[in-house]
């Protein structure tokens, strides 16, 4: 097995989503990471069965060796799932930026924990 | 306050490595699987799709789809709820654009328009459907509303009209796989002929599944856009 | 009969009620209706079968959808039943939109079909159909808080379903399937091999971020605390619990004891810990249902039948009394305007009797006081767990418990009290009146032989002597309360906790 | 091999997207890397997956991430509060410096908006993109390659103060907060101190006694603005904007009216 396939990089690129979940601070490049990691997920399945020698799993007869149809299936439902938590999450992040004027994570969490002892 | 800092980007590090190494852990190598797979035997005399991919999504799986149908619907209803008609954003002005930006987008939004149709027509027999081509004919529209204004194509398609096509394509998608029950089979099953793999009307149901879903997802994308246009550079 | 009718009816009068706006809290008691009819002749079918099971579109499990319906099916169906019956009476008198009645739908329809979902795939869609309901549940009154809890929640549950699907890929690609069933026989011989125990770890981390378990949802204290209390009321009662579902059903295919036992631990005494020094009443509950996540842990990590029907038994009481709990503390919020107990106790006497009988029924029954519901489970589970340390550990979150709750006991003096609104009341009753019956509500799904056998005088003693010595506890600890790090809460940090978490789990795995 | 290559390009694109300062760098980049995704699918032979991530990966999803970031319509400022020249009054905002990026703003057609920060995360709001113009009584010392800076629109001096205090604070550290310096001075906790001319002005009204206060000399400076590295547009235009202000007289009216 190669070292370099879509599984590997996909565990890289996780890795790297991760992180910049926890370090940066911005919300917007909080929730670019977390578009990174459920994109990470996408490549690792449909890196699974990713063979040079098979077929697209468009049917043309019986017998010919197709590449798995099945995580394809699995992996358009999980885009449009991401597609739709990132919108709202970016709908929540614009009414916190319309109320406390920052994205930074740190400082709106301040606030609201100043406000919810007040 | 630096320490802690440099002491939680340290643990990060350390942590992510670990958990990246655990997910690589599991994919070792396994060597080929024995089994042969079910779908690649079958699938095309149960669907009558030549798309093996669309078959899984809009037969054997269905089910799966309709809660994907559903994350969408609800994620666009939020969308609207919370940036809603109510809340009125203090900066609503033209999108600043070129005269060459309107005529380009002129060009091109009525191709893009005809691929996303064609996507969700012929999803069946080749790549695309209902999501994807719903998503591209969505923003073919923004296109259009680039060339037009948002307002006119905000105006000319009226929001309650948009809201019962959208939910009504939800309500029949509902009642169709609730049809089979009917006849004592489960539900979500396909009764319609297959028809010859590889012509448009083979797929049995998956043509109507295709085209409603491409409905919702068209509106339900035009909805998330202009609702952003609206409240555009909030962030 | 379908068992899919469940779900789909509830999207079904979902999308009616965006339509018949007007009709919302009508069209829900209908929806209720028909879910009861569907319930009673599931329980019937299970009179004779162990479990019903249908491929959705007639296909083969291979390649279809599975749906399997059983007795624990049946005992959290009840169980949304009775709480959705509580939740809308409660919210007679309020004016909402027909929005929110398709969020309630949509939030039951998930319920019912993470209920009967047998695969892992339909599991994650379902899940995700669950997060992005309850998130938008919580922020609906668009209040900064719950936006902000909402928003932390979406990113950790998103979080929490990619680290899932990791675990799913990858016994995908061991296995080449994702249905249960096909998965169990499977995996006969491979139990104990490295990926399964890493993909092991990786869905219980996915599925833990939801399902209240403390050191993977952090989210929860602030997102339980602010959202609305007929909310809060349905996310710990129902939606928790279908986070416990989803491992419970892992753990029949894929063995997960050591992981599971390790959480329920944690997570039942970190969260009796905190819940025992907080003193706003709705984050008290938050973190105690944390701790009694633990318990039923303990119960599935136990394994053994019975154990895990008193573990499916002791979540459908905590999803009475703890959804009962979180409707009182919203009527006790409004009459006295105070989120802290001191406060509200000092203005107790404005609460209207039927909340303080409420209270009190629901304090009791938490507290496990022997005829509610309780201590019946409780007894289940502390009866199977054989080993010492934990009837040791049970006890001890047992206590913790008590000594949460005993900060509520001023509430319970007579006093001369105004009279409630009548919706409310009647939402109160039908919660309190399940938990007053529950022994005979749970013949439905513990077989009586075996209530029978662990139900007995020395029992409900015990009972009582946790209660007593609970009580003198929290005179004693009260006045020194520990540094509790409120810290770990934060976004950045919760998820450090969650990686930690997730790699200790996996070392102790490999380790024994 | 293609395929390879393209895999090999993801991970340092996601460095750069998720390590860039400014947003729009890392949404672009997200992009770019949905659309190197979409190509490695239909190498991969998943063309239906290649569709779905090139047309909701890459197309929707930058789009409302760019729709909700854009800029245009607005001018967006931060700044720390200073008497006189950046102040607020009730909910709206006075002072010389809110006049002159009020009238510049609307020169160009945009709103004004602004938002207040302590003095020391000015520059970092303006690095994160947060920002496109720090104001409040800046004097650009220090250059950092992170921003660029006008010319200035009113000279300033600094005066040090001197006191019998315990702890010896740092230059900085003092300019920080403008209620931090008065309450040190107040409760005589500081050493010395060195303040410009509009946060002396406010301290100057307090008990001085027992401090020596001087000016110090060969550190002539000027007030001015702080505007994004990436925008040297916008900064030439303010420049420009302060100038004709200058020629015409009228920053020497509100001054006037503001400091006098």
């Amino acid at each position: 097995m190669e070292m370099i396939n879509g599984v590997t990089v996909a565990v890289v690129l996780f890795g790297i989503g991760l992180l910049g979940l926890i370090i940066r601070r911005d919300l917007v490049i909080k929730l670019l990471a977390l578009g990174l990691v459920d994109s990470s997920v996408t490549l690792a399945l449909v890196s699974l069965d990713a063979r040079q020698d098979a077929l697209t799993p468009i049917w043309q007869g019986a017998g010919l060796a197709y590449v798995d149809p099945l995580p394809h299936a699995l992996v358009l439902a999980a885009i449009v799932i991401n597609f739709a938590l990132l919108a709202l999450a970016l709908v929540f992040v614009m009414l916190l930026v319309e109320r406390y004027h920052t994205t930074d994570s740190h400082r709106i969490a301040h606030e609201i924990g100043r406000e919810t002892e007040e | 306050m630096r320490t802690s800092k440099l002491a939680q980007t340290t643990a990060a590090l350390v942590l992510v490595a670990c958990a990246c190494a655990i997910i690589a852990f599991g994919f070792s190598y396994r060597g080929p699987l024995d089994r042969p797979n079910p779908y690649l035997s079958r699938a095309t005399t149960d669907t009558g799709a030549t798309n093996l991919v669309a078959g899984i999504y809009l037969d054997y799986r269905l089910y799966d789809s309709l809660f994907e149908l559903l994350v969408f619907s609800v994620a666009v209803l939020g969308v609207r709820f919370y940036l809603g008609t109510t809340r009125q954003s203090p900066n609503t002005k033209a999108i600043p654009e070129s005269q060459a930006v309107r005529a380009s987008a002129d060009l091109l939004f009525s191709p893009i328009l005809l691929i996303g149709v064609y996507l969700i027509l012929f999803g069946h027999l080749s790549p695309g459907g209902g999501f994807s081509g719903g998503a591209v004919a969505g923003t073919g529209l923004l296109l259009c509303a680039v060339a037009l204004g948002a307002e006119t194509v905000a105006r000319r398609f009226h929001s309650t009209q948009l809201e019962l096509f959208e939910w009504g394509a939800l309500f029949v998608v509902l009642l169709l796989v609730l049809i089979p029950l009917i006849f004592g089979l489960s539900p979500f099953t396909d009764l319609l002929p297959r028809g010859a793999p590889g012509e448009l009307l083979s797929g049995g149901t998956l043509l109507i599944y295709n085209v409603l879903i491409g409905i919702k997802v068209f509106v339900g994308t035009w909805v998330v856009i202009s609702t952003f246009i609206r409240h555009r550079g909030e962030i | 009969m379908s068992i899919a009718l469940l779900p789909l009816f509830h999207f079904l009068f979902g999308v009616a009620s965006l339509i018949w706006k007007k009709g919302g809290k009508r069209l829900f008691y209908l929806a209720l209706v028909i879910d009861s009819a569907i319930i009673a002749s599931l329980a019937q079918h299970l009179l004779h079968q162990t479990s019903i099971s249908i491929v959705l579109g007639g296909w083969g499990r291979d390649i279809g959808i599975e749906l399997v319906a059983d007795r624990v099916t049946l005992a959290f169906s009840i169980l949304a039943v009775l709480l959705g019956f509580a939740v809308v009476t409660y919210l007679w008198r309020d004016h909402l939109r027909g929005y929110f009645h398709l969020l309630l739908h949509l939030l039951f329809g998930s319920v019912f079909a993470m209920l009967v979902a047998h695969d892992l795939f339909n599991i994650y869609v379902v899940m995700e159909l669950l997060t992005l309901v309850s998130s938008l549940l919580i922020g609906y009154r668009r209040k900064p808080q719950q936006i902000w809890a909402s928003l932390n929640y979406l990113m950790l549950a998103a979080l929490g379903m990619g680290v899932y699907l990791f675990g799913v890929a990858i016994i995908y690609y061991h296995t080449g399937t994702i249905n249960m069933t096909l998965l169990a026989d499977r995996l006969v011989g491979a139990q104990g091999q490295g990926w399964l125990i890493a993909a092991a770890i990786l869905l219980v981390a996915g599925i833990a971020i939801k399902a209240g378990i403390f050191v993977f949802s952090l989210w929860l204290p602030a997102a339980h605390a602010t959202a609305h209390s007929a909310v809060s009321a349905l996310l710990s009662g129902l939606v928790i619990k279908m986070g416990i579902v989803a491992l419970l059903r892992l753990s029949l295919v894929i063995d997960m004891q050591l992981p599971l036992l390790v959480l329920g631990a944690v997570t039942g005494l970190l969260g009796a810990l905190y819940a025992a020094y907080t003193y706003d009443l709705k984050r008290m509950l938050a973190f105690h249902t944390m701790s009694q996540v633990g318990y039923m842990l303990i119960g599935i990590g136990v394994g053994s039948e019975l154990a895990i029907i008193g573990s499916v038994a002791y979540a459908v009481g905590h999803g009475l009394f703890k959804g009962l709990l979180f409707l009182t503390s919203g009527e006790v919020v409004r009459t006295t305007g105070s989120k802290l107990i001191p406060e509200q106790i000092s203005l107790r006497e404005h609460i209207p009797r039927a909340t303080r009988v409420a209270l009190t029924i629901g304090t009791l029954a938490i507290m496990g006081a022997p005829p509610l519901a309780g201590f019946c489970a409780k007894c289940l589970i502390a009866e199977e767990s054989a080993a010492l340390l934990l009837q040791v550990l049970l006890g001890v979150i047992s206590l913790g418990t008590v000594v949460s709750f005993a900060k509520l006991l001023p509430f319970f003096v007579y006093h001369r009290a105004p009279v409630g609104p009548r919706p409310i009341t009647i939402s109160f009753s039908i919660l309190g009146m399940a938990i007053v019956g529950f022994l005979p509500l749970s013949f439905s799904f513990v077989p009586r032989s075996q209530w029978m056998a662990e139900l007995n005088p020395y029992q409900a003693a015990e009972g009582m002597a946790i209660i007593a010595i609970g009580i003198i506890t929290y005179r004693l600890i009260r006045k020194h309360p520990p540094a509790l790090s409120q810290h770990i809460f934060r976004l950045e940090e919760a998820i450090l906790v969650i990686l930690a978490a997730l790699i200790g789990l996996f070392a102790l795995h490999v380790a024994f | 091999m293609t395929a390879t290559a393209l895999l090999l390009l993801l991970p340092p694109i996601a460095i750069f997207a998720l390590a860039s300062r400014r947003r729009l760098t890392a949404v672009m980049s997200m992009g770019l890397l949905s659309l190197i995704l979409a190509a490695v699918y239909l190498l991969a032979r998943a063309p239906d997956v290649a569709i779905t991530e090139a047309a909701i990966g890459a197309a929707l999803v930058t789009l409302i991430y760019l729709l909700a970031i854009r800029r245009s319509g607005r001018l967006s400022v931060v700044c720390s509060e200073v008497p006189q020249l950046f102040f607020r009054e009730g909910k709206r905002f006075d002072g010389l410096e809110h006049e002159i990026l009020a009238g510049f703003a609307h020169e160009l057609g945009l709103d004004l908006v602004v938002s207040i920060l302590p003095h020391s995360e000015l520059r970092e709001a303006l690095g994160r993109g947060e920002a496109e113009i720090a104001a409040g009584g800046i004097i650009p010392g220090e250059q950092s390659r992170s921003v660029l800076c006008t010319t200035g629109f009113l000279p300033t001096a600094v005066f040090r103060i001197t006191g019998e205090g315990h702890i010896p604070h740092s230059h900085s550290d003092v300019l920080d907060y403008m209620s931090d310096t008065l309450d040190a001075i107040r409760s005589r906790r500081l050493a010395s101190c060195d303040l410009d001319l509009a946060r002396f002005i406010p301290v100057s009204r307090l008990d001085l006694t027992g401090y020596t206060v001087q000016r110090l000399e060969g550190r002539e400076a000027s007030y001015s603005f702080l505007v994004a590295s990436d925008r040297p547009d916008l900064r030439d235009r303010l420049t420009t904007h302060i100038e004709s202000l200058k020629e015409s007289g009228e920053l020497e009216r509100m001054i006037a009216r503001y400091l006098r």
